[in-house]
Order: C-alpha cells, then sequence, then structure tokens
C-alpha cells in the first residue's frame, strides 16, 4: 500500500511497529511504532503521557517527510 | 465459427473520454475500435457478434453496472468474451479484470484481456482470468492483438493453453499438476549445476518477490501542505459502516474528520481481526493519531489535516491485496491536493 | 567407502511351503513369518496377504514400506541398531530384493492416512504400486498403548524385511551396483576441479508418530551429523514416520534415496558428491536454529560449492527448510531445495507456510491438495472400515458406485520431498 | 514458558509448568499466542508443530516464552503464517476430522499433541 502511494507522487511516511515488514514491503521512510495493538500508544501510561509519546512519535513522522532520502530509511531517536 | 463479445470503456468505443466516463453500459452488434484488428486477426476462424461497453467511472461506480453487462454477453451465447486491452488504464484495468473474471466464473465462458505490468488490475485478477502482457499504451495496440487473437482462439476452441511465458500471459498463480520426464531428484542435481556454473535455471516454486519505489522528494514547507492520514490498522467509524472484513480486506473506507478533533471509543473503533482490539477500542487515536494532528494543525507545523482518511485492514505479511485498492485512492489523494501521507499500521 | 548393491529382481510373490527366492519369484512361507511376528507380545494378531502390481487391491492405512536386503560380505548387518548391531555399515557387499517390499499396517491411531492403490488412478502417483507388497496386518492385544504398538508395528516390518532378505543371502546377483564416497583429501586429488556438493537429509524427528532412527538412535536427540551415502543403503536410516502420508519419507525412501542415487550418478564426471549431512525436523524453535546452523556450519567445514536441501512432512518443516537454506545460502554454498506443497484444491493458494528469497531454486514434488478419484477396489487390505470411512476426503466425497474423491495427500509417497516421482506443479 | 493449549490432556499432565488452557478450537489457541507475540512473548515451538493438517486434528499447544520483551518478528511472522495456514485448510471441512472428530477418536489427537510438546523434555 506504501509503495502504490508513494508511485503516485505522494511523500509518505510508514509508522509502523514491526520495521522488517516494512522494509520488505517497500516503504521508504519508516518510523518505528510501541507495539502491533497499540502503535501510536501506550496502555500502561497516563493518558498526558501517551499523548506525548504520541505527539512525539508523529513529530518525528512529519521530520520524516521533510527529509530528503536517497533509499529505505528508517527514523529513529 | 468461433463467436466472440468484445468489452470496451467509453473511450476505445468511441462515445468520448473522461467527460464520457459515467456512461451506463451499452451493446451493439457487430466489432468497434479495436475490434476491427481482432476480426481481422482471427483470419475467418471467429467473428465478434458484439460489443459491450460501458463508462469507466459508472462501471467503478456502480455495483450493479457488473451485473447489467452480464446479462448483455449471456444474450450473445459468445465462445469466448475478450477484455480490452486495457494497457496502463487503472479503472479501465479493473473494469475489464472484473468483466472477465465474472464471465468466467459466473457463465463458465472463457475470458481474456490484457494489460501493462503496472496495471492494478492485473495483481487483482491474474488468478481470475487470463490476462497476457502488453505495452503501457495504445501504441502497443497492434502487438497486442496480433498476441491476444490466437491465444483467444485456442482458449475458445477448449484447446489447453502453454505456459504463461510461451503464451506471453501472466502467470496465474494457479498451481498446476503435472508428469515430468525426469523425476525430482534428477531435477534438483539438473539445477544444481546449472546453479553452479551460473547458467539460467528455472525454479519449480517461485518465491514472492517485492519491487521498489523510488522515494518521492522532502515536503519542503510542512507548514502549508496538506497532510493526509491513512491506516492498515482497521479504524472505521463505530459500527463498521462499509463492512471491511477483518482481515485482508478486500475494499478500503474513505471517512471525513471534517471537524472532528479526537477519535473516541463512543464514535471509532477498529474492524481490524489481526491483533487483540482492546486498546486501539478504547482509544483509537493509538492507531488513528487525529488528536495530536489536529494539533500540529493549529500549531501551524502543518498546513491542513485532510478531511478525509482512508481506513483498510491488512497484515503486514499480508501486502498483495492492499495493491488493489491503494492504487485508486492514491488518485484521489492527488485530486484532493493532498501532499504527503502519514501512514499508520498495526 | 565402497559397496556394492546385487540387485535380484522380484517380479512375484507367492505363499509357500518353503520361503525361498527362486527365479525372479520370492516363496512365502506364511506360518513362518506369522510366528516370527507374533514372538513379539504386543500382537494379538498377525494377517499376511500379498499385493501385486495392477490387482484391484487397495492397502490402508500404510504405516512403512521396507524393502528386504541382506549383508553378504562388509562390516555390520542391515538395519543396525534393530536387526543388527551398532556396527558401522554402508561397505562391502549387499543383496536387494528389487521389485518387493514389506508393506506394514496398523491402525495405531484412529486418525491415520496412507493409501497404496495396486491400480487406478491412485496408483500412478505411489511408486509402491509397482512393487510385489508382502502385507503385514497387525493388531496389538487390548489395552496396547500407542508408543508400545507402534514400536511394535516399527519392529515387525524390520524383522520381516530382514527374515526375506536372508533368503537372498547366498545367490549371485546379475547386476551389481557400485557406489564409493573416497575421504575428503582423496576427493580433492581425484577431482580437483569439479564442484564440491553434499546433501542435506532433513530427518522427520518431532514426537509420537514423526520420528526417525538413524543407528537406532532417536534424531530428535541428535546434533546434525554427517554420515556416508552408502550407510544409509543398508538401512542406518528406518522410518517410525506414520502421519503426512504424501510426504513422509518411508523406510523404503532412505534405503534408496533418490537424491543419493542421482548425485551418484554424477560423481566424478559433473560433480564430486562429498557426503550426506543429516539434520532433524524437531518442535522447539531453538533446535531449529540450532540444527540449521549445524548444517551450515558443515556444509562450510566440508568445503562445499553447492548443497541439495531435502525436507519430510508438512508445515513446521517448511521453517527447518528455509532456515537450512537461508544459512547454508549465507555461507556461499548455492542450494537447492526439494519439497512439496498445499496451494489449496484450485492451486490458487501460498504453497508454503514458510518462504525466503534466498530460496531461489526450488523443486517440488506437486499440490498434496490436488483432487484425485480413487475407484472401488475389489479388495482391500487392512482396515475397511477406515477407507469407508472417506480417508482423506471431505463430506460428499464418497459416490455412490463406491469410489471415493480425495486429496493426493492421503496416497503414501506421493508428493514425497526426496524427489522420488516425477509429479510436480507449476 | 507459557503454554497455551486446549487440550485438557497437556493440563493434566504438564503440571509442574505454566499452562493456560484456551476453552476453544485449534485456531483460539493461535489468535492467543498471537496476542501473546504482539505483547513481546517469543514463540518457543511451532504454531504448526506435527504433520497432522489444521483440519486434521481439533488440538493445538504453543509454548511461549514467559516474559514479554520487544517485539520478535520471526516469531510474528511464524504466528501470521501458521494463522493463515490454518485459514486456507479450514476451507476444507472433513468428516471424522477436525471439529468433526468423533468422541473415540478425540482422544488419539490429544495423546499426538501431548508427545509433541514434550519432545523437548527428553532434552531437559
Amino acid at each position: 500500500m506504501v509503495k502504490e502511494i508513494e508511485r503516485a507522487g505522494i511523500p509518505v511516511v510508514h509508522m509502523c511497529t514491526v520495521v522488517p515488514i516494512s522494509l520488505t514491503v517497500g516503504a521508504n521512510r519508516i518510523v518505528p511504532t510501541v507495539a502491533i495493538p497499540h502503535p501510536l500508544g501506550n496502555p500502561a501510561l497516563s493518558k498526558e503521557e501517551e499523548h506525548d509519546l504520541r505527539k512525539k512519535l508523529v513529530g518525528r513522522a512529519l521530520k520524516a517527510l521533510e527529509t530528503p532520502v536517497d533509499g529505505q530509511t528508517v527514523f529513529e531517536e | 465459427m468461433v463467436k466472440v463479445v468484445h468489452y470496451l470503456n467509453q473511450f476505445y468505443a468511441g462515445k468520448g473520454g473522461e467527460e464520457m466516463a459515467n456512461l451506463p453500459p451499452e451493446k451493439v452488434k457487430g466489432f468497434v475500435g479495436p475490434g476491427m484488428a481482432f476480426n481481422a486477426a482471427f483470419k475467418g476462424e471467429a467473428e465478434i457478434v458484439a460489443t459491450v461497453y460501458c463508462g469507466d467511472s459508472y462501471f467503478n461506480e456502480n455495483k450493479d453496472a457488473i451485473d447489467t453487462v452480464l446479462a448483455m454477453i449471456k444474450e450473445e451465447q459468445p465462445d469466448i468474451v475478450i477484455c480490452g486491452p486495457a494497457f496502463n488504464a487503472g479503472r479501465y484495468g479493473v473494469a475489464c479484470g472484473t468483466v472477465a473474471s465474472e464471465v468466467k466464473a459466473q457463465l463458465g465462458i472463457p475470458t481474456l484481456t490484457g494489460m501493462y505490468d503496472e496495471n492494478p488490475g492485473v495483481d487483482m485478477f491474474k488468478s481470475k482470468t487470463i490476462i497476457m502482457k502488453t505495452k503501457d499504451n495504445a501504441a502497443g495496440m497492434r502487438k497486442a492483438v496480433a498476441a491476444m487473437a490466437p491465444v483467444a482462439l485456442k482458449m475458445a476452441k477448449g484447446e489447453e493453453l502453454g505456459s504463461a511465458a510461451a503464451e506471453g500471459y501472466f502467470p496465474t498463480g494457479i498451481r498446476k499438476g503435472l508428469f515430468e520426464e525426469k523425476r525430482g531428484s534428477a531435477r534438483a542435481v539438473d539445477m544444481l549445476l546449472k546453479k553452479l556454473k551460473g547458467e539460467e535455471f528455472e525454479t519449480e516454486y517461485p518465491m514472492p518477490q517485492f519491487d521498489r519505489v523510488a522515494p518521492n522528494p522532502a515536503v519542503v514547507d510542512l507548514a502549508h501542505a496538506k497532510v493526509a492520514l491513512v491506516t492498515s490498522g482497521g479504524i472505521v467509524p463505530k459500527g463498521n459502516p462499509d463492512h471491511i472484513e477483518s482481515s485482508s480486506a478486500s475494499h478500503y473506507g474513505k471517512y471525513d474528520i471534517d471537524g472532528v478533533e479526537f477519535l473516541t471509543d463512543k464514535t471509532y473503533e477498529t474492524a481490524h481481526g489481526g491483533y487483540d482490539p482492546v486498546y486501539a477500542n478504547a482509544d483509537p487515536n493509538r492507531v488513528l493519531p487525529v488528536d495530536v494532528m489536529r494539533e500540529f494543525e493549529k500549531e501551524g507545523r502543518i498546513g491542513e489535516l485532510s478531511h478525509y482518511y482512508y481506513a483498510t485492514v491488512g497484515n503486514g505479511t499480508a501486502v498483495a491485496s492492499a495493491k488493489k485498492f491503494a492504487d485508486t485512492f492514491s488518485k484521489e489523494l492527488i485530486a484532493d491536493g493532498v501532499q504527503a501521507v502519514i501512514l499508520t499500521s498495526t | 567407502m565402497k559397496l556394492e548393491l546385487g540387485i535380484i529382481k522380484i517380479s512375484d510373490i507367492q505363499f509357500a511351503a518353503e520361503s525361498k527366492v527362486e527365479g525372479s519369484t520370492l516363496y512365502v512361507n506364511k506360518d513362518e513369518v506369522k510366528a516370527l511376528i507374533l514372538e513379539d507380545e504386543t500382537f494379538a494378531s498377525c494377517e499376511l496377504d500379498i499385493a501385486r502390481p495392477g490387482e484391484s487391491v487397495r492397502i490402508a492405512p500404510v504405516k512403512d514400506v521396507i524393502e528386504p536386503r541382506v549383508k553378504v560380505s562388509g562390516e555390520g548387518g542391515v538395519f543396525p541398531g534393530w536387526m543388527a548391531k551398532v556396527k558401522t555399515v554402508g561397505s562391502g557387499r549387499t543383496n536387494v530384493l528389487k521389485g518387493a517390499a514389506v508393506v506394514t499396517t496398523g491402525k495405531i491411531v484412529g486418525f491415520q492416512e496412507g493409501i497404496i492403490d495396486m491400480c487406478g488412478e491412485g496408483a500412478q502417483y505411489t511408486p509402491f504400486s509397482q512393487l510385489n507388497n508382502l502385507v503385514l496386518c497387525l493388531e496389538p492385544v487390548e489395552g496396547t498403548l500407542q508408543h508400545a504398538y507402534e514400536k511394535a508395528v516399527r519392529l515387525a516390518g524390520l524383522k520381516t524385511a530382514t527374515y526375506l532378505g536372508k533368503l537372498a543371502k547366498d545367490i549371485e546377483a546379475e547386476e551389481i551396483r557400485t557406489y564409493e564416497t573416497p575421504s575428503i583429501t582423496e576427493g580433492i586429488k581425484l577431482y580437483p576441479d569439479l564442484p564440491r556438493v553434499g546433501y542435506v537429509l532433513m530427518l522427520q524427528s518431532q514426537g509420537l508418530l514423526h520420528d526417525t532412527y538413524v543407528y537406532g538412535v532417536d534424531a530428535k536427540q541428535s546434533l546434525t551429523t554427517m554420515i556416508y551415502p552408502t550407510e544409509t543403503m543398508d538401512g542406518a536410516i528406518i522410518s517410525g514416520n506414520c502421519v503426512s502420508a504424501c510426504d513422509k519419507n518411508t523406510t523404503y525412501h532412505h534405503l534408496n534415496n533418490p537424491v543419493i542415487e542421482d548425485l551418484y550418478a554424477r560423481h566424478g564426471k559433473d560433480l564430486n558428491f562429498v557426503g550426506v549431512i543429516i539434520t532433524n525436523e524437531n518442535v522447539y524453535l531453538a533446535d531449529k536454529e540450532r540444527s540449521s546452523d549445524w548444517s551450515a556450519k558443515l556444509c562450510e567445514y566440508l568445503g562445499l560449492d553447492g548443497a541439495i536441501i531435502s525436507q519430510e512432512g508438512f508445515g513446521n518443516p517448511d521453517t527447518d527448510l528455509i532456515m537450512n537454506c537461508k544459512k547454508i545460502e549465507a555461507k556461499g554454498v548455492k542450494t537447492v531445495i526439494i519439497t512439496d506443497e498445499y496451494a489449496g484444491q484450485d492451486g490458487a493458494s501460498q504453497s508454503l507456510a514458510d518462504a525466503d528469497i534466498a530460496a531461489n531454486a526450488c523443486v517440488t514434488g506437486g499440490n498434496a491438495n490436488t483432487v484425485i478419484h480413487l475407484p472401488k477396489m475389489d479388495k482391500v487390505i487392512g482396515h475397511i472400515e477406515y477407507v469407508d470411512k472417506i480417508a482423506g476426503g471431505w463430506s460428499g466425497s464418497l459416490q455412490e458406485d463406491g469410489s471415493i474423491i480425495a486429496e493426493l495427500q492421503v496416497i503414501t509417497g506421493a508428493t514425497n520431498e526426496m524427489g522420488f516421482n516425477k509429479f510436480s506443479a507449476r | 514458558m507459557i503454554i497455551l493449549t486446549n487440550n485438557p490432556d497437556v493440563m493434566k499432565t504438564m503440571t509442574e509448568r505454566d499452562v493456560r488452557f484456551v476453552d476453544g478450537t485449534y485456531r483460539d489457541v493461535l489468535i492467543k499466542a498471537r496476542d501473546l507475540v504482539h505483547q513481546g512473548h517469543q514463540l518457543l515451538s511451532h504454531p504448526l508443530m506435527g504433520s497432522l493438517k489444521p483440519n486434521e486434528t481439533p488440538y493445538r499447544t504453543v509454548a511461549l516464552s514467559d516474559s514479554g520483551g520487544p517485539l520478535d518478528t520471526d516469531s510474528l511472522l511464524l504466528i501470521e503464517n501458521a494463522i493463515e495456514t490454518f485459514d486456507k485448510f479450514a476451507k476444507v471441512t472433513r468428516p471424522d476430522r477436525g471439529v468433526n472428530t468423533p468422541q473415540e477418536m478425540l482422544a488419539d489427537f490429544r495423546l499426538i499433541d501431548l508427545s509433541l510438546i514434550q519432545s523437548m523434555e527428553v532434552n531437559e
């Protein structure tokens, strides 16, 4: 799916938990997330902490969209 | 004489371009447009008895279009139905693929179509109908007809087709049994010797291949860009109005989030059957981060969040099916002026 | 190590007053064999029957198929660790009753499968329809546990095959086939320019009804190791595997391993057949990692250029197969894998449970879900009620004329993953 | 080690281990195992252990590591492929097998399942 969006000419960032799969399916900008059942959250945290975590991750995704890449790139901390 | 029905879109039927894409199905006797070339290539062995055509938009947007087309084809009792070829036209490819596979499945009549490698219809329908390989545009028509006509004749006469490579169609992915000349161990030794010498060899079971797409340039001015959310994590409005399937969904949902500040357990849920849904149902923002995207919008970090988000269900491991519709909604994203996409997966 | 196989062609089996091989006929004294088998108190009864090629006979459920062989000269005896002392075999001369087999049947568990049809559509898929089969139907005394019953049937088959083999000990075979594997250093000197090729033989080793034994040792408790190819021809490896009829390796397959035969056929001409690596297929993933690490390590250690990897069974052995393939390729050793497929009745599903791009050279024994039509047979040897229960079929697959529509997976040896057959898929 | 099973014999026999009974089908056990893998547990046994097809045996036992860690990709791929394989076989239901297994045959299926999961104990 990520490849078709990219092929259509739109920069796309893939936020996903299993980076090797994302690499396999051909994503170019990848932001690793927390866990499969809750990629952008963590029920073990408080509401506020969870929100901050999500904002940090999505912020990283926005940064990735602004970053030129040559090939598959994983944006970690 | 072999009786052929030909399926075309509005353009090849000579009815007009995109402005006529909403044309409902119609049928005329005899051939139209590229049908002439087919008739010539049949060299008197077959004849196009009728041509059915339909606007691409109409076909893809009206669920009953296929039934009308099927009824029109059934009346002719053809020996074979040829669709297109569709070259690299995505919606036309999907229409040709749908007609060809439904005619084969529901009417039991052999069908043939033709498409370019990257047409999304190839992956969607190659296991359901024979799809011949063509060039990416109508300049390849002569060549496509020359390749398709003899295959169509063989199929209409009930003859066995040669291998995909020999006949020029996309491998169907359907495994067919056969008895080889040599036993498996001897074939393995032959194959190993070729591999050791660096010679070409043909594996009997091709492993799935993954192609690559070059990355697009970075977004220069995100503060004025329209960003869309897409998810394979199955977040849908409560009640799953589009009935997105819980695994390897065959379609996607497009949902308006204009004015939605954040998702709640009262309004949204996950349709995904591939993970424990407790966490996503309790707080759908954990999969589709509408809440923080709104904040970024207000802060001016992004220009705006697109009014629509797209959702489907896909396991990371079952990506092939997603290709089917991703191509379609990508075109919509562009039409909506979306400049960047955040795709979230579980 | 050098082994000569004396081939004694058998074209018929007959019951007779005296057990002997005369011409190409194998005569069997029924009572003697029965008495031999019933020495084991596990059995309440033992019935013997004969099934010949082309007869309207169905054998079910088949547990194992064993070729009778006897050691004429050289160390040890056939089936070491079971019928002979644990002495290294694989050298000297061994006589083979080619064209004959012992087939064991016994309903160890209720759901056992494994059909051999001697004629009709089913016959073309199993190599055992071409043999003269002495069939043992073995019933246990009441209360026998499945473990004990399985072992007893396994031993009864080996005993009978050994008994028949001995009848040919003093016969001078007309055809002698010679197989020889030099030591590693000799091999390098003899064939300095030929690619060094090995064979990685995967053995089913998961538990009850899923076991294989090497010199009497349960393969699941063994590390990956090496064996001379000729050792397998003397019964160093025997099958205790009763599940997944189409792609289990019977003892007959181990004795006549086709990969070994076909590598020998090119040995010294196109390649240098260095040896056989035997590795297991265990349930636990740590075992799978360890065993495949060792396969790759031994391939590297032997300086192989290429290796053929064969599999046994369904499902999780795909994981072992792909691990072996990936790790061996990573050592720079080129591989070809042999497997089979479960692509659904329509052939449209993903065939292997596991896949990797390293596995770019694959030979397949065909789709085990292929639907076949088994005609009604005049005679059933084994458990008739089992066949009546539409073995391997599905709702509605038992036809009015008594024939069965079933999946190929119920036929013993049909999609063998050593590449024993010509059946395949594309 | 956590052992997930719908096989009462495993529950009864492997009492010294952390056996968690799943009151459901073969598939339910796989789904429960998948959820644990998503939480970071590693698979210790192959989810398709044994050569009995998923539409043949009604029993399934899966061993996983005790504590969750970072997601284990190999375990994830294995369990998701196993569920896919299960669903592929489920399309063909068989008389006397799988969900249709008659009472008298169930004990044999339980025994095989138990034997397979116990196969590691010989090495301990």
